[in-house]
C-alpha cells in the first residue's frame, strides 16, 4: 500500500472524501439508470401492446429477487455498524454474507433468463424484450462490480484495515439495491 | 450572399427579414463589446511607473457597466424571441389551405417525388413518380408529406429557406408556396451515408401552362 | 469513517512521503498529478495532430475535389465522411477535453489549492489508462475492415445503428466503444476533480479564495457527470442495436430513432459548457495577472457560470429543431437557448471589464487570453442566429453552422489550450519560453483561423450544406465563386498548420535550451507560484504545506508596494 | 457530523419486507389502477426507507442530497423534453406512423394467438434475395435493370444485368470483386461502393449467384 497523500485526509466539506466520491458517483449512476428507465417509460407507455410482453415475466423471480437484495442490503448495514465500533471480523463476515446475496440473485437471474431464452423471448424478440434485458443487465452488472470490490472491502476488514470503507460499499450497494427496487415494479408487476 | 440567393418562397422573405433583426440586434452588441475591449487594451496597457487600479466589481457606479447592458441584452433577447416565434409558427405550425399535395420520400441516396397528376389527388392512378426532380407551379400553395425508407435525410430547398428532416417510420407535414419559376437546388442535409454527396435533386417551378404541359407529358398511360 | 474525521492539521505531518518517479516503467506507473497531467497533454497534441491532418485530408478534397492529396491519395465519398465524423470526435473528445479538463485539470487543482495530489491518485491513474485505451480503439477504428465510421460524431440511427445502412459495421462499433471508453475516464477523472477541490483545500482557503479556473473545471466536471449519464445508457443501446439486432431506435421494431437525438444532445449541449467553461477560467486567470487587476466581481462570475451551467440543461433540443420534433416544443427551447446568451454575454462583460484600469502586459499568454474573448464573441454572436428556431430553419447544417461552432471551439481547444500552454509552461517545465517565436505562432495562427471561417460562413449563407464530399452534384452550389472561397479557406488552414510548426520548434526549443525559469515569472498570486518550477513530487515539502490568508486576484493593492499580494503570504 | 445514529435495522428491514409482499400482492386484486399505486408508490416508499435509513442520508449534509436530488431532477427534465417526441405517436404536423402500426400490430396479435408476438428469425440462413431487394435494388432495380430509384440519378449508370451484353465481359470473380471492394478495384464507377464489410465470403457468393441468375445463362 501506498501512502496517502495530504490531500486524501482533508476535509473542507465536513463529509469524509470517500463518502462524497460516492456521492458523486451515485449521482452519475443515477443518471445513467434514469436515462436508461426513462427511455423505458416513455416507450411503455407509448406501447400499450407492450403489457401483451410483459405478462410473460415471472414476478415470482423478480419478488425473490427484491427479498435476496433487500436481505444483502440489511447485512449491508449491519457491516457498516461492526466496522463503525471497530470490529473489522464481525463486518467482513457481514460482506460475506451481502455477496452471498449477491450470488443468489445472479444464479436466480441466471435460471429466470435461461427459461425465458428457452420459450424464445430473447433480446430481439420485441423492443420490450431488449429493455428488459438491458436495465436488468446493467443491473446486474452494477451486481457484480459490487461483489468484486466487497470482497476486496472485506479482506482488508478482516485485518482491521480500511474499515471506512465498508461504509463506503454499503452505500454503493444499497444504491444497487433501490436500482432493483425501482426496476421491480417497472419490469415484473406493471403488466 | 444570402442577398444573392432568390427568395423563391412566400415565407423566404420573412426568414431573411427574422436574420437581418438577429444581425442588427446581436451586430450592436458585438460591435460595442469589441470596440470597449480594444478600447480598454489600448487605453490601460502598461505603461512605466503607473499602477492598476485596485477595483473588487462592487462598486455600485462601476457595476452599473455590467447589469445595465446585462438587462439589455435580455430586451434584444426578447424583441429576437418575438421575431422567431412568428416566423417559426409561419413555416412549421400552421398549414394553409393547399392547392396541391405531394409525397416527398428520401432513401440512400436519391429523392421520390410523387406528384398529384391531373385530378390534383394523390395515391390515384395518375400519379407522378419523378426520381431527383420536383416539378411544382408557381403561386400554388404545396402540402408535402416528408418520409424516410431507411435512414435519416433533410428535405432542403435553400431558396425556399425552408428544411425539413425526414424520419423513417413517420410522415411529416408541411407546406410551402412557390413565388418564382427556374430550377433549384433540392438538398439532403443531414448525412445518410457514402452517398450523401451524391443525393442532389432539382426543383423546376413553373408557370401554369409549363405545369400542365409537364403533368400531360408525363402522366403514365393507364 | 471514524478515521477520516481525524484532525487534519495532526494527520499532514505524518502521512507522506516523497518518492519521486525513476526510470520509464515508473513514469508510466506514476499517481502523481503532475505526471498523469503531461500523459494527457501529450495524448491530446498527438490526437490534435491527427484530428489537424484530417481536416488538411478534407479541405484539400473540399478545395480540388478528385485530385490526390498528398500523404493521403484519392478521397473517396466514405473515407471523406469517416475523415469528417472522425475529426470531429477527435477534436471535442480526444482534444478539447483531455487537454482542457484533464490535463489542466491535474496540473493545477491541487497545485492552486495547495494540496500535495488528487485525493484518488490511483483512481486518477485509472482514468488515463482508460482514456489512452478509448484512444487506440478510435486510431483502431479508423483501419479496420470497411473503413472508420463515417456518419457524423452525432452518430445518429438508423445510420449509425445498421452496417447495411453505413457499411462501416465494425467500425461504427469501435467508434461507439471508443467514445463510451472515454466518458469512463471522465468520470472517473471528473469525481477526483469535483472531491479534490471541495475537500482538499489548503488551510484557510475558503470557497471563494479558489482561482476562478479550478472551480470552472469543477464546474465542467459536475456538468459533464450529470449529463452523461442518459447517453451511456443511449450508447449501450445503440451498440445492441448494432451488434445484438436489437430495434431500439429501429421504426419498425417499435424503437424510435429521436429517442437517440434526444440523449445525445442532453448531453451534447452541456458538453460544449464542459469545455468552455475551462476556457474561460484560464483566460480570465491569465487577463487579472497581466492586467494586473482583481477580477471584476469574482462572486458574480462564479454565480453566473453556475447559473450558465443550469440553463444549459433546458437547451438542448435547439440542435433538433428541424430534425422532426414537435414544433411546438421548439418554442419552448428556443426561448430558453436566448436567455442563456445572457449570462454567457455577462461572463464576456465581467473579462472584459477587468481590463478597465489595469496596466495591460502584452505577453504571449495574454495575447491568447485576448484572442480567446475576441473570437468567442464571434462565435457567441452567431449562435443567436442558430437559436432563434425561424433563422435556424435555412441555416440549420449548412457552414453557417459549421463556421459558427469552430469559432466557438476554436477559441476553447486552441487558442485557450496555447493560452493555458505558454501561461503554465515555466511552471510546467521549470523553462520559460520564447515570446517572439511565441508571437510569430500566434498571429500566424489568428489570423488563418478567421481567413478560414469567414469565408465558410459566407457559403453557409450561400446554401452550403455540411459533409458533402464534392459539390459537384449540385448547380447552385458548384459556381466558381463558391469554389474560389473553399480554395481560400484551404490555403488559410496550410498556413496555420504551417504556423504549428514554430510552435513545435519553439516548445521543443524552450524544453532543451530555454531559460530556466524561476517560482514566480508573472507575479502571480496564486498558489502554485509559490513551489519550485517545475514541482517536486508532493509539490511542497509536507512541513511547509501552504495556508491561505486571501483571495487569488489581489493585483493592485493601493496600500502596498508591490502591485502582487499571493495567497500564501501572511498579512 | 456524529456516527451514533441508533437506526433499528431489523425493524427498517421487516418494513421492507412487508412492503413487498404488499407490492407482490397488489396486482392479484386485477385493478390496474391499483398495482400501479402499489407498485410504484410502495417502490418509492422502499426508496425513502433505504435511501434514510441504510444510507445515513437523513444524517449527512445537504450537500450530498442536493447532489442526488439535482440528478434526479435532470431525469425528469429529461423525460419531460423528449415525451412529447418518443411517447407520443402524433404531434403538431407529423405523425409516427410506425409506432403506430406497431400499436395496431401487437393488439392484433394479441387477439389472435398469444404467443405469435415472439418472431425469431433463423439464425445462419443467408437471404440473398432479400439482401439484393434490400440493398442493390436501390441503384440497380429490383428486376436487376439498372433502373432502380437510386440509380437513375447516377452517372455512369448502374449496371444492367439482364443485359446479355454486360455478361459477355464478367465473370463471378469480377462481380464478387465488385461487390465486396467497390466499382474502383475493377475499373468500373466509384459510384458502386464497397459492400465486404457487411458479407463473409459465403454470402458473397450467394449474392453473386442471384445477380447471376439474371443473366442470360441464369435463364
Amino acid at each position: 500500500m501506498s501512502v496517502k497523500p495530504i490531500a486524501t485526509t482533508r476535509s473542507a466539506t465536513g463529509i469524509p472524501t470517500g463518502r462524497l466520491a460516492v456521492w458523486w458517483l451515485l449521482a452519475s449512476e443515477v443518471v445513467i439508470f434514469g436515462g436508461l428507465l426513462g427511455s423505458y417509460i416513455m416507450h411503455r407507455m407509448g406501447h400499450p401492446e407492450w403489457a401483451e410482453a410483459a405478462v410473460h415475466t415471472n414476478t415470482w423471480f423478480g419478488a425473490f429477487n427484491t427479498f435476496v437484495l433487500l436481505t444483502s442490503s440489511f447485512t449491508a448495514v449491519l457491516a457498516h455498524q461492526a466496522a463503525e465500533s471497530g470490529q473489522g471480523k464481525k463486518a467482513a463476515k457481514y460482506l460475506l454474507l451481502t455477496m452471498g446475496g449477491a450470488l443468489t440473485f445472479l444464479l436466480v437471474k441466471s435460471v429466470e433468463w435461461t427459461i425465458e431464452i428457452s420459450h424464445g423471448y430473447t433480446i430481439t424478440a420485441n423492443t420490450f424484450w431488449s429493455f428488459y434485458y438491458t436495465a436488468a443487465g446493467l443491473h446486474g452488472l452494477h451486481v457484480i462490480a459490487g461483489a468484486i470490490i466487497m470482497g476486496f472491502v472485506a479482506a482488508d476488514a478482516w485485518r482491521g484495515e480500511e474499515l471506512q470503507r465498508v461504509e463506503l460499499i454499503g452505500i454503493y450497494w444499497h444504491f444497487v439495491d433501490l436500482v432493483w427496487i425501482f426496476l421491480f415494479p417497472l419490469l415484473y408487476i406493471a403488466k | 450572399m444570402i442577398e444573392m440567393l432568390q427568395q423563391a418562397s412566400s415565407y423566404a422573405a420573412d426568414v431573411d427579414g427574422l436574420v437581418i433583426l438577429v444581425a442588427v440586434l446581436s451586430g450592436f452588441w458585438f460591435f460595442i463589446a469589441q470596440a470597449v475591449f480594444f478600447g480598454l487594451i489600448f487605453r490601460y496597457r502598461a505603461k512605466p511607473g503607473k499602477k492598476s487600479k485596485y477595483v473588487t466589481g462592487r462598486e455600485k457606479h462601476l457595476n452599473r457597466w455590467i447589469s445595465f447592458p446585462h438587462g439589455l441584452v435580455l430586451v434584444c433577447d426578447i424583441f429576437i424571441i418575438i421575431g422567431s416565434v412568428n416566423v417559426w409558427y409561419n413555416i412549421k405550425q400552421q398549414l394553409p389551405e393547399a392547392d396541391r399535395v405531394v409525397r416527398i420520400t428520401g432513401q440512400q441516396w436519391a429523392w421520390t417525388f410523387q406528384h398529384p397528376g391531373s385530378d390534383g389527388e394523390l395515391d390515384t392512378g395518375d400519379d407522378i413518380y419523378a426520381v431527383d426532380e420536383l416539378h411544382v407551379e408557381v403561386d400554388k400553395t404545396y402540402h408535402f408529406l416528408l418520409e424516410a425508407r431507411d435512414v435519416l435525410h433533410s428535405f432542403s430547398v435553400p431558396v425556399f429557406r425552408l428544411k425539413q428532416d425526414a424520419l423513417p417510420g413517420r410522415s411529416i407535414t408541411g407546406w410551402f408556396r412557390p413565388t418564382l419559376t427556374g430550377e433549384f437546388d433540392v438538398q439532403c442535409a443531414e448525412i445518410c451515408g457514402i452517398g450523401h454527396g451524391l443525393m442532389a435533386a432539382r426543383i423546376f417551378i413553373t408557370d401554369e401552362a409549363g405545369h400542365a404541359a409537364w403533368v400531360t407529358q408525363n402522366t403514365p398511360n393507364p | 469513517m471514524a478515521q477520516a474525521t481525524v484532525d487534519v492539521q495532526h494527520a499532514e505531518h505524518d502521512v507522506h512521503e516523497h518518492h519521486g518517479p525513476q526510470g520509464v516503467l515508473k513514469y508510466l506507473w506514476s499517481t502523481d498529478h503532475k505526471v498523469i497531467a503531461m500523459q494527457y497533454l501529450f495524448t491530446g497534441m498527438f490526437m490534435a495532430v491527427v484530428g489537424g491532418f484530417m481536416a488538411y485530408v478534407f479541405r484539400m478534397q473540399l478545395a480540388f475535389p478528385g485530385s490526390s492529396v498528398p500523404g493521403f491519395g484519392i478521397v473517396s465519398p466514405g473515407e471523406y465522411n469517416a475523415l469528417v465524423t472522425n475529426h470531429g470526435t477527435i477534436m471535442i473528445f480526444w482534444v478539447a477535453m483531455p487537454v482542457l479538463i484533464a490535463a489542466f485539470g491535474n496540473f493545477l487543482i491541487p497545485l492552486m489549492i495547495g494540496a500535495d495530489d488528487m485525493v484518488f491518485p490511483r483512481i486518477n491513474r485509472l482514468s488515463f489508462q482508460v482514456f489512452f485505451l478509448s484512444a487506440l480503439v478510435i486510431l483502431g477504428s479508423l483501419f479496420v475492415e470497411g473503413g472508420g465510421f463515417g456518419g457524423a460524431w452525432t452518430a445518429y440511427p438508423p445510420l449509425s445503428a445498421q452496417g447495411m445502412y453505413n457499411q462501416t459495421p465494425l467500425g461504427a462499433t469501435l467508434w461507439l466503444i471508443g467514445v463510451a471508453l472515454e466518458f469512463v475516464a471522465f468520470l472517473l477523472g471528473g469525481i477526483n476533480f469535483i472531491t479534490t477541490l471541495m475537500n482538499a483545500r489548503a488551510p484557510g482557503m475558503k470557497a471563494y479564495d479558489v482561482p476562478l479556473v479550478c472551480w470552472m473545471i469543477v464546474i465542467a466536471s459536475i456538468l459533464f457527470m450529470l449529463s452523461v449519464g442518459p447517453l451511456i445508457a443511449g450508447a449501450v443501446m445503440l451498440l445492441f442495436d448494432q451488434t445484438l439486432g436489437t430495434g431500439f431506435y429501429d421504426p419498425a421494431a417499435g424503437g424510435d430513432p429521436i429517442l437517440w437525438q434526444h440523449l445525445f444532445w442532453f448531453f451534447g449541449h452541456p458538453e460544449v459548457y464542459v469545455v468552455l467553461l475551462p476556457a474561460i477560467g484560464i483566460t480570465i486567470d491569465i487577463v487579472a495577472t497581466f492586467a494586473r487587476k482583481k477580477v471584476f466581481g469574482y462572486k458574480l462570475m462564479l454565480y453566473t457560470t453556475v447559473a450558465t451551467g443550469v440553463l444549459s440543461f433546458f437547451v438542448w433540443a435547439h440542435h433538433q429543431f428541424i430534425s422532426g420534433i414537435d414544433p411546438r416544443m421548439a418554442n419552448v427551447f428556443m426561448v430558453t437557448t436566448l436567455l442563456i446568451s445572457v449570462p454567457i454575454a455577462e461572463l464576456m462583460f465581467v473579462i472584459i471589464a477587468t481590463l478597465y484600469g489595469g496596466s495591460i502586459r502584452l505577453t504571449t499568454p495574454m495575447l491568447w487570453a485576448l484572442a480567446f474573448i475576441a473570437e468567442f464573441l464571434i462565435g457567441g454572436v452567431t449562435g443567436i442566429f442558430l437559436g432563434a428556431s425561424g433563422a435556424d430553419i435555412y441555416f440549420h447544417d449548412t457552414y453557417f453552422v459549421l463556421a459558427h461552432f469552430h469559432y466557438t471551439f476554436f477559441p476553447i481547444a486552441i487558442i485557450g489550450t496555447f493560452a493555458a500552454l505558454t501561461y503554465w509552461f515555466p511552471k510546467m517545465f521549470g523553462k520559460m519560453m520564447s515570446d517572439t517565436l511565441g508571437k510569430i505562432h500566434f498571429w500566424g495562427t489568428i489570423i488563418p483561423f478567421n481567413v478560414i471561417f469567414i469565408p465558410l460562413f459566407v457559403l453557409g449563407m450561400g446554401g452550403q450544406h455540411r459533409r458533402i464530399y464534392n459539390y459537384q452534384h449540385f448547380p447552385d452550389l458548384a459556381g466558381a465563386d463558391f469554389q474560389l472561397l473553399r480554395v481560400i479557406a484551404t490555403i488559410a488552414l496550410l498556413t496555420m498548420l504551417a504556423f504549428q510548426l514554430v510552435f513545435f520548434f519553439n516548445f521543443l526549443r524552450s524544453l532543451l535550451w530555454g531559460e530556466k525559469a524561476p517560482k514566480n515569472p508573472w507575479n502571480a498570486n496564486t498558489l502554485e507560484w509559490t513551489t519550485e518550477s517545475p514541482p517536486p513530487h508532493g509539490n511542497w515539502p509536507p512541513d511547509q504545506m501552504p495556508k491561505v490568508y486571501r483571495g487569488p486576484y489581489e493585483y493592485g493593492r493601493p496600500d502596498r508596494e508591490p502591485d502582487f499580494w499571493p495567497q500564501d503570504e501572511p498579512a | 457530523m456524529s456516527d451514533n445514529h441508533h437506526v433499528n435495522y431489523k425493524r427498517v428491514y421487516l418494513w421492507l419486507l412487508a412492503l413487498l409482499v404488499v407490492s407482490v400482492a397488489g396486482p392479484f386484486i386485477g385493478i390496474l389502477s391499483v398495482t400501479l399505486i402499489t407498485a410504484f408508490g410502495i417502490a418509492v416508499v422502499k426508496a425513502n426507507l433505504v435511501i434514510q435509513n441504510f444510507m445515513h442520508l437523513r444524517w449527512e449534509k445537504t450537500l450530498a442530497k442536493w447532489v442526488l436530488i439535482t440528478s434526479l431532477a435532470l431525469m425528469a427534465l429529461f423525460v419531460a423534453g423528449a415525451a412529447p417526441d418518443v411517447m407520443r405517436h402524433e404531434g403538431q404536423n407529423w405523425v409516427n406512423v410506425a409506432a403506430a402500426d406497431a400499436v395496431d400490430r401487437g393488439v392484433v396479435d394479441e387477439h389472435a394467438e398469444e404467443e405469435t408476438d415472439v418472431a425469431v428469425a433463423e439464425p445462419g440462413v443467408f437471404d440473398a434475395v432479400g439482401q439484393f431487394n434490400l440493398i442493390c435494388a436501390m441503384c440497380h432495380g429490383s428486376a436487376s435493370d439498372g433502373m432502380g430509384a437510386a440509380g437513375l440519378a447516377l452517372d455512369p449508370r448502374p449496371a444492367d444485368f439482364t443485359d446479355p451484353a454486360f455478361w459477355e465481359t464478367r465473370d463471378d470473380q469480377r462481380v464478387k470483386t465488385a461487390i465486396r471492394d467497390g466499382g474502383v478495384a475493377v475499373g468500373a464507377s466509384a459510384l458502386m461502393a464497397p459492400w465486404g464489410a457487411l458479407y463473409d465470403d459465403a454470402q458473397l457468393d450467394a449474392l453473386v449467384e442471384y445477380v447471376r441468375s439474371f443473366g442470360p445463362t441464369g435463364q
